[in-house]
């Protein structure tokens, strides 16, 4: 077991809690705006800490930059995704918790 | 470690019912529709792990891309219509009839599925694999062994375009309720690397999981996402002679490959020894392209308007 | 096991499509119906030794002939729900959360 | 460590049953989305995995697809199908949280 191996294992094993937190975050929350407060950044940290692990581990460049290019379009996605359903969810009318 | 293999199987298999029960019999339309589409989303990880990564391409591209836009784009047809509170399912369609005779046909269709014949292709593939000018066995068998099925997929599609075409013109598209400008910048940024990833998956196919139709499926969203960011279509009725030229290109190609073969005195797509490789390679690109389009003309729902608002953004 | 998942979806997609009265919904029972025979063609090819390739060609095929009848029927129940304005073929139901 | 990671996916299947539960309640469409959404990152992190535990770097294919995707289904349901549904009657407030004062 090398040291990059250590490293990007530790490394997948430290993104895991991040998406479990994302998915309490949506199961507990009281509506929209705070389930997507907590998935679009939990997740992605897991997933960016996932991805660079495997990535680490495998000690190629090139699946590092592929695996890499994974997380940043799930950034964008979710990015995207997040802002469009608040902003139509508020011209909708519908209501944050607690106003 | 067999144990959690078994385990994975089995929650993988108890959520992929769960879901398809959801999907049909949801009490309202949207659950059903996002339940099929996180339905296929498993299916996907079901195809990994039974060691069909080429299926798992398709299902990603096609299943997770293509199917969920067209259904959550036909909701917006439907959706208006008002609530009414006639019942979901027919009448008289009791537990007492379904329940014994859903099992029983479970228990036949079971053992029907015990008596099948194994499949045992594989080593005829592998023999004659590398006469077929790819290195991987499922391009090999999709457009060498088995081309005519090839052939007749991308002219059920070109059929199914026509019949949507026929039906008249395209839909107006609604105005979202909020227009953000983040959606426009979405579509430039990523549409180049949709065409990206597209190429790199028809380069793929030659030697690993990939090929035409997921190369295509993918190629097609990201036309379907730069029209749900407000692009106008490019396929225009007065002006689109190049785009059905595009859109019949796949068939046309792959029925002049089948009929060569025959001229010159061999069967039907059966190409020239040696020349697999580069005829292959042809096939590939002009399917992909067809694939493509026709998936994007799927989407639109209709003949393409020549005038008129298309985007959100107009 | 896999092949038990085959029957029960398979089983579930035909339910759906012969009792369902709301034309999208048969759609997905059909979706589902046929995902069902495709995991029947993937599950017996891997029983085969050693891999076989060609029922998932056939899959990959089978995969995109599925999407293009789903847009088919789609294009028509659009057109249908648009020309008529209250029939029960296509009661649409209420696609909000709060149905019921 | 390598030998975990079947756990690891396992436990993350096990996280997208769970989050099964906010599709069945909802309830508002929105929400349904967003649980959606947030299987589309578990399953590539479990994908991910797959291909890691088989040593099959194509499935890392399979990934990069599902990533490039994951925007257009979201996309979809906010300028199509959400922006038609009948916007009359406010979406109702959350039931399964009291509400503060």
């Amino acid at each position: 077991m090398s040291a990059l191996e250590w490293i990007g294992s530790l490394l997948v094993f430290a993104g895991i809690p991040f998406i479990f937190l994302g998915t309490l975050g949506l199961l507990r929350f009281p509506d929209v705006y705070t389930r997507l407060h907590a998935l679009a950044k939990s997740d992605n940290v897991g997933l960016g800490l996932v991805c660079i692990g495997l990535g680490v581990q495998s000690g190629s460049v090139a699946l590092l930059l592929k695996l890499v290019l994974i997380w940043v379009l799930m950034l964008i996605a979710s990015a995207t995704a997040a802002g469009l359903i608040a902003r139509t969810a508020l011209a909708r009318g519908l209501r944050p918790w607690g106003t | 470690m067999a144990l959690v293999v078994l385990a994975f199987d089995l929650l993988l298999a108890a959520a992929l019912i769960w879901l398809a029960w959801q999907a049909t019999r949801a009490a309202d339309l949207f659950h059903a529709v996002v339940s099929f589409i996180v339905f296929g989303l498993l299916m996907a990880l079901a195809w990994v792990r039974l060691e069909a990564p080429d299926v798992a391409l398709a299902e990603a591209a096609i299943g997770a891309g293509a199917t969920g836009a067209l259904l959550l784009s036909a909701l917006d047809r439907l959706a208006r219509r008002p609530r009414r509170h006639a019942p979901l399912y027919e009448p008289g369609t009791a537990w007492g009839f379904w329940l014994p005779a859903g099992s029983a046909l479970l228990a036949m269709l079971t053992l029907a599925a015990w008596n099948l014949p194994a499949p045992g292709l594989g080593n005829e593939i592998l023999a004659s694999l590398s006469a077929s000018g790819v290195e991987h066995a499922v391009t090999a068998v999709l457009l060498n062994f088995r081309a005519l099925d090839t052939l007749l997929e991308i002219g059920v599609l070109l059929l199914a375009a026509v019949v949507i075409w026929a039906l008249g013109q395209a839909p107006p598209p609604l105005v979202p309720s909020m227009p953000s400008p983040a959606l426009p910048a979405l579509g430039r940024l990523l549409f180049p690397i949709f065409v990206l990833v597209a190429a790199y998956l028809l380069w793929r196919g030659s030697h690993g999981p990939g090929g035409a139709f997921p190369a295509g499926a993918v190629f097609g969203a990201g036309g379907i996402l730069m029209l749900l960011a407000g692009a106008r279509p490019w396929i225009r009725s007065s002006e689109h002679g190049p785009w059905r030229l595009i859109l019949s290109l796949g068939m046309a190609v792959l029925l002049a490959a089948g009929v060569a073969g025959t001229l010159s005195g061999q069967d039907f797509f059966q190409y020239p020894k040696g020349t697999a490789a580069s005829f292959i390679l042809v096939l590939e690109v002009a399917a992909g392209l067809s694939i493509a389009l026709l998936i994007f003309a799927l989407y639109l729902r209709g003949k393409p308007r020549e005038h008129g608002s298309w985007g959100a953004a107009e | 096991m896999y092949l038990s998942l085959t029957g029960v979806l398979f089983v579930l997609g035909l339910h759906g499509l012969f009792t369902a009265r709301n034309l999208l919904r048969q759609l997905l029972s059909l979706n589902i119906l046929t995902t069902s025979v495709f995991l029947l063609f993937v599950v017996l090819a891997r029983l085969a030794e050693p891999l076989d390739d060609v029922p998932h060609a056939i899959v990959l095929t089978g995969i995109v002939i599925t999407i293009s009848t789903t847009a088919v029927a789609l294009a028509l129940v659009g057109r249908l729900a648009g020309r008529t304005r209250d029939d029960d073929a296509i009661t649409a139901g209420d696609p909000r959360g709060d149905a019921e | 460590m390598t030998e975990l990671y079947p756990v690891v996916a396992l436990l993350l299947l096990l996280n997208i049953v769970v989050g099964l539960v906010r599709i069945l309640r909802g309830p508002t469409a929105a929400d349904r989305m967003l649980a959606a959404e947030m299987f589309g990152t578990s399953a590539v992190v479990i994908v991910l995995l797959m291909a890691f535990v088989t040593d099959n770097p194509s499935l890392v294919d399979v990934a990069l697809v599902f990533a490039l995707l994951a925007a257009l289904a979201s996309v979809t349901f906010v300028s199509r199908a959400w922006s038609a549904m009948p916007p009359s009657d406010p979406d109702p407030p959350c039931p399964d949280v009291e509400r503060k004062p």
